[in-house]
This record gives C-alpha cells, structure tokens and sequence, in this order.
C-alpha cells in the first residue's frame, strides 16, 4: 500500500498534478471536450449534424482526436523565407506558457495541496497569463508574410486592449477582499459568489477573455476572410495544430482564473483532508465551473459575427474598459462597506 | 402598372440600450434553435434522396422507339450526343443498312434534357437520379449497348433507405422515407 | 412618351451629329461620326442618360468596320429608363482607335478595358488601358473578331465508344 | 500602372469619407485572392495605409470561359444552358432576357401560361440567390450561423425549382415561345407552404443577423455609395437600390408576367452595406408575394401547353399524351437549327443582383451573329475600385458581400 500512496503522493504532488495533469492532460480533455460542444451545439443553432461520422455512435465525440491525429502526421513545411528558429520556437513557447498560469493557482483550500505560497498568486497567474500573445505575435513576425505581420499587428492590438481589462475585472475580485490569494478570493465567495456581487467586473471579464483569446468569431487577428490564418499563415502540420490549441489552452487557463475569481472556485463545497477531498474533488469542481464558463464563451460563436478590429477596440477603450474600471470601484466599494 | 418602387428607410438605433435588445433577441433565437435545431440532413450514403420521376438524371435510350433521326445529336448543347454509324440488319426485308444510332459521352453531358424533350418518339427517356461513379474517363463514354440499359443505381443497391423531402410550414422542408413513414 | 418623340428629342439634343437612327427592338441606335462621339455622348448624358448598360461592339470583317455602340440608359429619370438607347460609331478596322468616353460615363472603364482585350480597339485617354479578363498573350489574340474561330466537334463520331 | 490616377479620380466624384491622397511608395501591397478564402475566383490588389485601403484594383478573369464567342458557334436554342452557367444558382434570371431577346427577333409573344411559369421560376430563383448571397455574406463577415441557415433554407427553393422544372440548379427552363414544363399537381400547396414558412424565417434572418449589434455595426456606414455616384458608376440591382435609385428592370420594362402581378421594388437611401442587405431582405418578402399570385393565377387557369402555337400546333398526338401525363412540353426537331429572321434586339431583365442586358444580333443563320452579354456583376466589379479606398482591411470583406459580386458571372 505504501508504494500505491507513494505513487498517489507523487502524482498529486501539487505541481505535477496541476502542471502536468491538469494542465496538459485536463486541459487537453477539456479542449477535446469544448471543441466537440462548440461544434456540436453550433451545428444544432446552425441546423447541421455537426461531428458524427469519426464516431456515430458517441456523435463524433473524438472528432479533434482525429483532427489532432491529422496534424501530426502531417508534414511541418518551414518555408525558406522564414525565421526559422523563432518560427518553430514561438508556437511551442505560447502553448507552454499558455497553460503556465493553471500551475500557481490553488485549486483547494488545504494548505498542504497549494503549489506556491498563496499570497500574491493572483498576481502571479495574471502575469503569467499575459506573456504568451508575445510569441504569437512573433510567430506572425518570424512567418516573414505579409497576412502574417498584419495579423500580428492586429493581435497586439487587441491584446493591448484586452488583456488589460481581463486583468482588471479579475483584480475587481481581489479588491473586494482586498487580498491578492486566490484562497482568500475563493472563500469569501463561499456564501455569495462574486458574480452576483460583482456582475459588472464578470461581464468584463467575460467579454475581455472571449476577444483576448481569439475564438472564431472572434478572431480579429487570424480572420480568415482578409488575412488568412493571421500569424499562422505559414505554420503546417503540429505547429499549426500548437497553434490553434494555444488559444484554446490560454482561455482554458483564463476561465480557471475567472471560475475561481467569480464563481465561487470550490465553493458549495469545503475542502477536507486527504487527497480526495481536499484536492482531487475541489479540484474537479473548478474545473467544471470553468468548463461551463467556456461553453457560454462557446456558445457566442452561434449567434455573433466578427467585429471590426476599429470597433473592437472601439468597444474595448469605450465600453467594456469603463465597465472594468466601475467593477472596480464596485469592488472598492463593496470592500469598504464590508459586505464579505 | 402595378408594381411600383417603394423608399424605405433604416430604423435608426437610439438610446444607451439600443443594442441590448438586439443581443437578446440573437441569443434567445440560437437558444432557442440550440433546444430544437429543426434539421433536415441527409446521411448520405446510408440514406438517400428518392428523387420525383421527373427528374432529369441519366438519360437511356429505346433502342425500339429510335428511328435515327438525329434530332437529339443535333440539339445537344454540349455535344455529349453523337451519332455513331452501325451496319443493322433489317428484321423485314432483311437487307444490311447503315444505320445512325446516338450515343451519349457523359464527360460532356449537362443533363438539360433538351435530346429527351425533342426525341419526336419518346425513344430517350430519363432515370430519376444522378449519383453515380465512375472509376475513369472512359467508362463515362456510353456505347451503343450500355445507353439502352439504365445504368446501376449503386446507392439503392448498397441499401441506402430512401426518402423524400416534403415542404413544410414549420420546419422548411421535412425529411420522410418513401414508404410514406415518418422519418428522423 | 413613346419612340418618336424621343428620337425627336436626342435629334433636338444632338443637334447636326446624328449621322443616323437605326431602330432595334428594344432599343435605338444612334449613329454619330466617330470625331464627334464624346460631344455627342455628353449631349445625350445631358439628356438624361446617366449610365451606360453595355459597350456594344460589332465585328463585320467585310464592311472593313467596328460598330461601337454604348447602349445608355436612365437611372435617376424615370420616364427614360423605359428605354435604351445607343451612341456609335463606326471604327476602321485597320486603325481601330477612338476617343474614350470615360470622362462622360465612369461606368464604361471596365466595359473599355473589355473590348479593348477582345477587340483590340484602343480607347485613347483612357486612364487605364490594360486586358481585363483575359491573360496578355490571350488578348493578343483578340478573340472576339470574326476571324478568331473556336472549333466544335461534329454530331457524327468517327470512333465509336466501345460497350 | 499610373499612381496619381486613382486619388484625382476618387476626389472628382466626391465620395464621402474617402481619402484622396498620393500613394506613397512604401505602401503594403496586399493581395486578397484568388487562392484566398476571403476572395471568389477574382484578385483584389490593394494597398493599404495602416488599416486603411488607399488603392483597390480588382483583377478579374479567373473564371472567365469567353461565352460570347463560344455562342457566335452554337445554334440559338444552345446557348440557353451556356448562358446559365454564369450564375447557376439564378438560371432563369440569367437567361430569361436572352430568350426575351430571341422571341423578339422573331417576333412571337409566349403564352400567358408560359409567362406565368417563368415569372414563378424567376422569382424562385431570385430568393435562392439572395439566400445564396446573405449566406457568403454572412460567413465573410465571421457569422456562420447566418452561412448555414440560408444555405439550408435555399434547399427548400431548390426542391421546389427541382420539382418544377426536373433539375435543381441548370434548369434551362425558359425557350423561345414558352416554358418547357408545367406545374406538377402538389406544386402548389408545397409552395404555398414554402411562402408561410419563409415569411416567419425571415423574421428570424433579421433578428439573428441584420438587427444583431455586432453585424449591425459592421454594416453600417461601410462602402456607401451615395445616389449620384451610382448613376455614375452605373451600378445595377440591389446596390443601386440601396443608393436610392428607384430602378429595377421589371418595373422599367416589365417582362413576362411582371406587369400583372402586384408587387413593391424596396428602395432605400443610405447607400452602405447594411442598406445593401435590407434590399435584398425586404426583396424576398416581395418575390414571395409574386410566388403566392403566380401559383393562384396557375390553379385557376386551365392547363395548356405553356408553347407559342408556333412550336405547338402542329404537334403529333404523342406529345399531347406526354404534356397531359407529365406536363413536359416537347420541342419541335426544327428547335435544334431554329433559323432567325435577320434583325438585333436587346432585352434586360432583373437577376437576382441586377439587371442584365443581352444584345443580339442575326444575321438569318442557326447560329447568333453576336450576342452581348453585360452581367450585373461585371457592372458592379468597378465598385472595388471607386468605393473601396478609404475603408479598413476588414471592411473589404463586407463590402465584397455586401454587394453580392459572383465571379463566374462576371467573368462571362
């Protein structure tokens, strides 16, 4: 039995777990899982069959499985125009640095199971979450193609815009309890989530991780209609596929940080001792919180077309920005009259 | 005259709140399609379309009916029509004649119609569908022997279910097996 | 209003350039020196011609002549947009060049550019004289005149299909 | 290629919101097409200045196949399903004037049973092809909920062009003198079903795409085209429409059985993309309407050959049976080498993205002397150049949709 505990100790071992098992694996099933909504439930408002002949019996459940299996076998071209170095290093990078920010956040409230010390891990993860668009816009920079460096531009854009207010309408949550750990973050929210308190920074938030991580339709940078695949024009085969996954990895990591800045994390459930309960099922429940949240981001896909990339910006520094900025001060306010 | 231009205008937007019902109202309505999707998708080869005896698919010849008057070579847009010389004998009087037959090359044909609608004895005459394969170009040249057969139906053969598409008020068109019982 | 009194009307309009009427159906074809094409053109655009619906051009390799009509019409006037109506010339075909019209109807560039490539008619003072759908080689080929021939298949096969 | 030509010209129509300016050298040169999914078979050659297009040059010609030439070689009758090869999915549209023009050398007159049938085959295919153009529309601007519904929806005009004429896009349906089939029994009452449900659909097109804010704020305001400078440019259909012209070719020459049935030409005057689109919305509404009076007018008169008595008097009984059976009208062998009368005509008639306007020219052979094609695609092509400069990148695409250009069809 020892070496079975050995073996349980290792694998939850907080970093492995959450780097490793959540992170590639987790996110990996969760991605699979996604697409497969996203496909499924637009196919349905769209009035089509959606995924179904890879498996018609599970409804083309493994239909990324098969996409997946498509790109690594294919052949990765690496024109000679390009830079090579960067053009392979850059996708590899943002897909590892996208899912970096899942291994700092605590995913339960036992102390034994934190990866890191707690108590800037807000800041932490929303620091790390902001580095990966860099090598996406390297990767356009490297291609060397004219789609690419317009999409590259246009991802710095709306990154510059977004990724600031996501940042802030997360920080909102941490204002009201006026700590940066996310425990602290979580359990304030164990009677009334944040959301509810709070639906102004949610909103924002919302709206800032949908356009921040590009999702179709909202893929200003790699809009398919005036600049291809964006920065991926040139990228094939794995690289492509990294690509694409990045995206769907760092909104993976993004609706974590919102799940547990919002919507309660574990909430309606107190973590105990032992691995089960103190952090496998803690665990499981965030994951879930946040697999619902990207449903929702899914679900915008069926009904919205693309913005402009003027009026996306337009919106970001008018509109959502504003509402950022008054989820804040709604924060300030509600940590100044104490309501958690 | 009773047709007549009519000016409309755009309905302005107005208001802080404009957009917001907009929003709703789009994503009621894919809610709304999300809980019924209310679609009519053919599973092709395991289903497949049985199409009205009108429809102008593959055209095979009366062999009987001809009388190698070359109407249908003559008016074939594309010149998938020819006629090809065949020396026949005659069933009465016995004598070999030379005699036109058409042929049909399906590289080129356009299935308009016009050769059946033109034969002056119905000699042409269309099978109601169209999906058939071939597995190089020259198969698709129809000889003499082939044009009076209709060709292979190679989805019926394989057991596709068939059905028909019937328009309807709700859900645009519905998708019913022939048989007449109601389909998914 | 009915034919004849617009005729009578671009007579009155045009003044001494009508070199003829010719009356198709459906249309009238208004025939001018090809000297006088552009002040004839602006004349009629005067008129009320606003647009015009097709560069019509007319190889007839025997009379050694491009008939170049513009079919214009109406957009903003309704009683003349029942009608359309032609301005021509004759263009030689051993010196096929004429005068632009451009600068009266904008949306004829493209219809120059057309006839340009297949006929080889150059339009001088075109802003933009270059083959529109055609590649360069092909154009030079100018296959719209009579003497350019496709070749079809005769009905009656030499080798016949097997099967 | 001379640089100033384009910003003098642009400032000489005096279009609102664009920039006329010299285009320097270190401009981005973009090219959107041919083998780029936001393009058809055509080129766009743009420049752009930051987000901003300062020059567009379309290059057109991809799918160009020389119909007028390949016609000067067929006989009369044969050149119906090559001229439907320029917009597929708007056959009749596309063809009825060309046979308009042939029955006007010889001088005959259809039945109004033919005229009817056309009209009904006409108006069905101008929904498919609005539908057709909403949905690349939709999916240029990144809504492809919009894509998928209209293309579904158009099966169901599809079917009921399948059902009238045997064919479900090239239904080489109109001939000179008449129709070439009649309506099958249950055609009515489908169609009739198709009208109530299209009515209620559209109701749903509105709210998910043309009053949703997102597409609303992309539509609005990009590629406008004010009322002159479309009489200027000639732009044909719903584009001229939507810049207040009030023309249509079947309210300026009514053919068919246009001049009877009752309907509206939608005009509206803010010249942009999303007026573009209400046209071609508020369009549909009416074709359904001519649908609905051409079916009752249909039922309620008796069947006959839909044939001028020309081409189906002296018929033998064989095709009396087969028109009774079938309702398919035969054609006489003569059809085949149809000899015209020398003469010219020209006839238009409104596709579902404009007018086109044939010009044909006998000479008293089996074969056309010259045949003109203007489609209403190539008269709008010109928009790329004049309007586009002065919008963004992204409003390539809307525009594009916007005005529903077809590259086959305006290549010929």
């Amino acid at each position: 039995m020892d070496v079975v505990k050995l073996i349980l100790d290792i694998i939850f071992y907080p970093p492995i777990y959450q780097l490793l098992l959540i992170g590639l694996v987790g996110s990996l099933v969760v991605v699979i899982f996604i697409l497969w909504f996203e496909r499924k439930a637009t196919a349905r408002v769209q009035r089509r069959l959606g995924p179904y002949h890879v498996a018609p019996r599970v409804a083309g459940f493994p239909q990324l499985v098969a996409d997946l299996v498509r790109y690594a076998f294919q052949e990765v071209i690496i024109p000679r125009t390009v830079d090579a170095g960067i053009f392979i290093l850059a996708p590899i990078v943002a897909t590892i640095l996208s899912i970096l920010p899942i291994a700092v956040v605590p995913l339960t409230s036992n102390p034994g199971y934190w990866p890191v010390p707690m108590d800037y891990s807000v800041l932490v993860a929303l620091a790390i979450s902001t580095v990966s668009p860099i090598f996406l816009i390297l990767a356009g920079w490297a291609s060397n193609n004219k789609f690419s460096i317009i999409g590259g531009v246009r991802e710095a854009f709306v990154i510059t815009a977004y990724e600031l207010i996501a940042i802030l309408s997360i920080l909102a949550a941490s204002a009201t309890v006026l700590s940066f750990n996310f425990v602290d973050v979580v359990e304030a929210q164990s009677r009334i989530w944040f959301i509810i308190l709070n639906p102004l920074a949610f909103l924002a938030a919302f709206l800032a991780v949908l356009m921040a991580t590009s999702g179709f339709p909202f893929e200003i940078p790699e809009s398919e209609n005036e600049v291809v695949a964006g920065p991926f024009t040139e990228y094939s085969g794995l690289l492509y596929g990294l690509n694409m996954g990045a995206a769907y990895m760092k909104r993976f990591a993004l609706s974590i940080l919102m799940a547990l800045a919002f919507l309660g994390g574990w909430a309606p459930y107190t973590p105990g001792e032992g691995i089960l309960s103190g952090y496998l099922i803690p665990s499981i429940i965030v994951i879930a919180k946040a697999t619902v949240l990207m449903m929702a981001f899914s679900f915008t896909r069926s009904v919205y077309g693309r913005f402009r990339l003027d009026q996306a910006l337009d919106g970001a520094w008018r509109l959502v920005f504003p509402m950022a900025i008054l989820g804040f001060g709604l924060a300030l306010l509600e940590a100044y009259l104490g309501v958690v | 005259m009773t047709a007549r231009p009519v000016v409309k205008r755009l309905v302005k937007r107005k208001g802080l709140f404009a957009g917001f019902k907009g929003n709703v109202d789009a994503i009621t309505l894919g809610l709304k399609y999300l809980v019924d999707p209310k679609r009519f998708t053919l599973i092709y080869p395991n289903e497949y379309i049985k199409l009205d005896p009108g429809y102008r698919g593959f055209i095979v010849l009366h062999k009987e009916k001809c009388i190698n008057c070359s109407s249908c070579a003559r008016i074939c847009p594309a010149a998938a029509m020819r006629m090809i010389k065949r020396q026949e004998q005659d069933p009465k009087t016995g004598k070999v004649k030379m005699k036109l037959w058409p042929v049909i090359n399906y590289q080129r044909c356009i299935f308009c119609g016009y050769c059946v609608d033109v034969c002056p004895t119905e000699a042409l005459y269309t099978v109601p569908y169209h999906d058939i394969v071939y597995e190089n170009m020259a198969e698709m040249d129809w000889g003499l022997e082939t044009f009076t057969r209709p060709p292979e139906h190679p989805v019926e053969k394989e057991g596709g279910i068939p059905v028909k598409y019937i328009v309807d008020e709700e859900r645009g068109l519905v998708k019913v097996k022939a048989e007449g019982e109601e389909g998914d | 209003m009915d034919v004849e009194e617009l005729k009578k009307r671009i007579e009155e309009a045009l003044g001494g350039l009508v070199k003829g009427i010719e009356e198709g159906k459906g249309f009238i074809d208004v025939i001018v020196d090809l000297d006088n094409i552009v002040e004839a053109a602006s004349r009629l655009k005067e008129l009320g011609f606003d647009h015009v619906k097709s560069l019509t051009v007319i190889d007839y390799p025997k009379e050694n002549r491009f008939r170049v009509i513009y079919h214009a019409s109406s957009y903003l006037d309704e009683e003349l947009a029942k009608y359309i109506v032609g301005i021509g010339a004759d263009v030689p075909r051993d010196n096929p060049r004429m005068p632009t019209l451009v600068y009266v109807w904008r949306g004829v560039e493209f219809q120059e550019r057309e006839v340009y490539e297949f006929f080889g008619i150059e339009f001088t003072g075109h802003p933009d004289m270059r083959p529109l759908l055609l590649v360069p080689q092909l154009a030079e080929a100018k296959p719209l005149r009579k003497e350019f021939i496709v070749k079809e298949e005769p009905i009656i096969r030499v080798k016949p299909p097997t099967g | 290629m001379s640089v100033w030509v384009y910003g003098e010209q642009k400032s000489d129509l005096k279009i609102e919101g664009a920039i006329a300016r010299r285009i320097a050298e270190d401009l981005y040169e973009v090219f959107i097409g041919p083998q780029h999914p936001g393009s058809g078979h055509m080129r766009i050659i743009i420049r752009v200045d930051g987000d901003i297009i300062v020059d567009a040059d379309p290059d057109m010609g991809y799918v160009h196949r020389t119909m007028e030439k390949l016609s000067e070689g067929r006989e009369w009758i044969k050149n119906i399903p090559l001229f439907e090869r320029m917009a597929i999915h708007d056959a009749c549209n596309v063809t009825v004037s060309y046979v308009i023009a042939l029955e006007r050398i010889l001088g005959i007159e259809p039945p109004p049973r033919a005229r009817y049938l056309r009209t009904l085959l006409c108006e069905i295919n101008r929904i498919a092809a609005h539908l057709y153009g909403f949905g690349i529309f939709g999916v240029f601007m990144g809504h492809s909920t919009m894509y998928m519904w209209s293309f579904a929806d158009r099966e169901v005009m599809v079917e009921l062009a399948e059902k009238l004429t045997g064919a479900r896009l090239t239904h080489s349906y109109p001939i000179p003198g008449g129709a070439r089939r009649d309506l099958p029994q249950d055609f009515p009452d489908q169609a009739r079903k198709a009208v109530r449900y299209f009515r209620r659909r559209l109701e749903e097109y509105r709210k998910i795409f043309l009053d949703n804010p997102v597409m609303r704020s992309r539509m609005e305001g990009v590629g406008v085209i004010p009322k002159k400078v479309a009489a200027e440019l000639g732009v044909v259909g719903p584009v001229a429409r939507a810049s207040g012209i009030k023309y249509d070719a079947r309210l300026a020459e009514p053919y068919d059985a246009y001049d009877e049935v009752e309907f509206e030409v939608p005009v509206f005057e803010e010249g942009d993309a999303l007026a573009r689109a209400w046209v071609k919305f508020e369009e549909i509404k009416q074709s359904l309407r001519i649908i609905e009076q051409a079916v009752d007018w249909l039922e309620k008169h008796q069947r006959e050959a839909p044939m001028h008595p020309k081409f189906w008097e002296r018929s033998p009984p064989l095709w009396k049976k087969v028109f009774e059976a079938e309702g398919r009208v035969k054609l006489l062998p003569l059809m085949a080498n149809l000899k015209l009368p020398p003469g010219k005509a020209m006839a238009r008639s409104e596709t579902a993205r404009g007018e086109i306007v044939y010009y044909v020219e006998s000479d008293g052979k089996t074969t056309p002397y010259r045949v003109r094609i203007v489609s209403p695609s190539a008269r709008n092509a010109i928009v790329f150049k004049y309007i586009v400069p002065g919008y963004r990148v992204m409003d390539l695409p809307t525009i594009y949709g916007s005005i529903d250009y077809f590259p086959p069809e305006a290549d010929r």
